[in-house]
């Protein structure tokens, strides 16, 4: 059946213009699951196309474009630029809370800045981890401050204007001091005489000094 | 109403006739009156808005009658748009009685034809819209789409409050015990009073004291009712001290204050 | 102090060039074979790119091609040409008959949204089965908007943005015929004269107000 009508086809209907069979190709290419062969294009277009040839156009005229013409072994398929894989991500931001231990250090730093990593133990009274320091840095919240002056050259930890900027202070020393935590019922015991900091207690006329300076504050 | 007399009265011609059979045994077919009461009305072979209820009226009480007669049973809405068309018919057959309340039949015939108009233009529009391009029938989508890989981002966070606990919690070397109390929006009158030594110094002019409020104490209510009130009882701490002068013109007015200078005395 | 880094970023990191940007575009609709919003375009985009503007190039460019760029609602799809479909024999889905209820209840949603299905069985003259608006609702083709601020606040139904999509529709307001029907006076909620009976279901107390909130939605 089909063979008494295929060469009546060919006479009555002549292949359609190139830039038409680029079309199909085109649309059968960009609608299809799986990469296609010539001789499938050649089989689902009209008779007398020549999938080939407009593949060489569509090639073509994808060269350059978010989207190529490529070909997997003996088919041919459409696939988005490489260069332009970023753009099929999505982010996922997932907030979790800081761990313990990451606030309590990012406290120390806070109230002691610049402080080492040493001093950070001492006050901790356990070792701080390699993770939880990097984790900080990582946030943005803290970065290294000056290396101090004592044996070693210790690097020293301040917080950053992000981390400001995060618990809305306008400056580290805007933390509320021992008292007012105290005055707030977050601390039950006096703390051992010298470790409390004086924040809030001194002359305003030094407000405007940098943040590194605050050691003195603490330091007794 | 004999069958006789119903089919003189309605003077059904034998092709409605058929059509009308045809309904019949085709009852079942019909999403209700208003569906029957299209199809009798395409018997009129005339514009929908010119159609004759009347006549529309006739053609399905002869329906419902024929229906009787065969022993079909007919839902309940048919017999109620048969009394109501019957009703209506009369309606439109006597004059008017000017002494009858509500709608006359013209404008119940009105309704009836507006109803059968709008079905039919639904139904022809939802034959286009059957009509159009269809996605996967005559238009496709991206055959193999590529998905969207989603990274997982985690971010950190902390609020002041955990992080004073923190420090509370090491300072203490205590296990936490939770609190409630916020004193965060609380500006004590020792802030406040070191504020004011600090800046009345500059001012000699008589100046507000809502002008004194710290930064970013002037917008939570919260916020500045407590620097309010700490300023106020600063300035007045100052006055005690001689160091500074305070007025209010009337009541409610602004309070203003200004350093007490010796050439002012 | 975040408006102190805004700016910042936005003059390092320039928004890339809008030949780009309409890559970027054409790449995201291609990969996806649901329509697009301009939102996510420009989330997915670098900080700057104005996705709207590219979409204007990236639609003219395939115009006439086998793969059209098309709006829906406020989306954007890639989908093959229309006149193409016949090459598509392989990809064609099967779709679910649909019953000359189903097709009329779709219909008097479309036309008439947003609209409670009292008003449906006002304008089919018989009730709704909760089959046929089931059925819809599963296809995601009709969806509840919002309760009518009359008596017993009924949900009303409206069109998805799937239905656009499935009928090639950019918008609501583009049904066929929408307009003629519309000056027809076709499309108004009459209130019956009193004494009509009321076909289908239940009365309903909302049978009684007007209702013209279709009229709004579609006048430009």
């Amino acid at each position: 059946m089909s063979d008494d009508i295929e060469p009546q086809e060919e006479s009555l209907f002549e292949a359609p213009p190139i830039a038409e069979q680029e079309r199909m190709c085109e649309a059968i290419l960009f609608a299809s699951a799986e990469p296609v062969t010539v001789k499938e294009l050649n089989s689902r277009m009209p008779h007398g196309c020549d999938a080939a040839e407009a593949l060489v156009h569509l090639r073509k005229r994808y060269e350059g474009r978010g989207v190529r013409v490529v070909r997997v072994g003996d088919s041919w398929a459409m696939r988005t630029a490489p260069d332009l894989g970023f753009l099929m991500q999505k982010e996922m931001v997932e907030s979790r809370k800081l761990s313990r231990a990451a606030i309590e250090t990012l406290a120390i730093i806070a109230y002691h800045q610049p402080v080492t990593r040493a001093e950070i133990e001492e006050i901790r009274g356990v070792s701080v981890s390699r993770g939880t320091v990097d984790q900080l840095l990582e946030m943005e919240w803290i970065r290294f401050g000056r290396r101090k002056m004592t044996p070693g050259r210790p690097v020293t930890f301040v917080v950053t204007s992000e981390f400001l900027d995060h618990f809305g202070l306008e400056n580290a020393r805007d933390l509320p001091g021992l008292k007012e935590l105290r005055a707030a019922g977050l601390l039950e015991n006096r703390p051992p005489p010298g470790l409390m900091p004086k924040l809030g207690s001194e002359p305003d006329d030094e407000m405007d000094e940098v943040i590194e300076d605050q050691s003195e504050m603490f330091e007794e | 109403m004999s069958e006789e007399t119903g089919q003189s009265e309605f003077q059904l011609s034998v092709a409605d006739r058929l059509v009308a059979e045809a309904l019949i045994v085709d009852v079942d077919g019909f999403e209700g009156p208003l569906d029957l009461l299209l199809s009798l009305s395409r018997t009129q072979k005339v514009d929908l808005r010119t159609i004759s209820i009347l006549q529309l009226a006739r053609q399905y009480l002869a329906f419902v009658e024929k229906a009787k007669q065969l022993r079909l049973e007919l839902a309940a809405d048919y017999l109620v748009m048969a009394a109501w068309l019957a009703f209506l018919k009369s309606r439109l057959l006597l004059p008017p009685d000017p002494s009858e309340e509500g709608p006359t039949g013209e404008e119940l015939a009105a309704h009836l034809a507006f109803q059968l108009e709008r079905l039919q233009a639904m139904r022809d529009a939802a034959a286009k819209l059957m009509a159009r391009d269809r996605l996967g029938r005559d238009f496709f989508a991206r055959g193999v789409p590529e998905d969207v890989t989603r990274i997982r981002r985690v971010t950190y966070s902390a609020t002041l409050l955990d992080l004073m606990q923190g420090y509370a919690r090491i300072r203490t070397r205590d296990d936490f015990r939770p609190f409630v109390l916020d004193r965060d929006s609380v500006y004590t009158m020792e802030e406040a009073l070191e504020r004011l030594r600090g800046m009345l110094g500059f001012s000699g002019q008589w100046t507000d004291i809502n002008s004194y409020l710290p930064v970013g104490w002037e917008n939570d209510p919260k916020k500045r009712r407590s620097a309010t009130a700490a300023t106020f009882a600063a300035s007045l701490e100052l006055v005690k001290e001689g160091k500074a002068e305070i007025r209010q013109s009337e009541v409610f007015a602004p309070i203003q204050v200004r350093k007490k200078d010796r050439n002012h005395v």
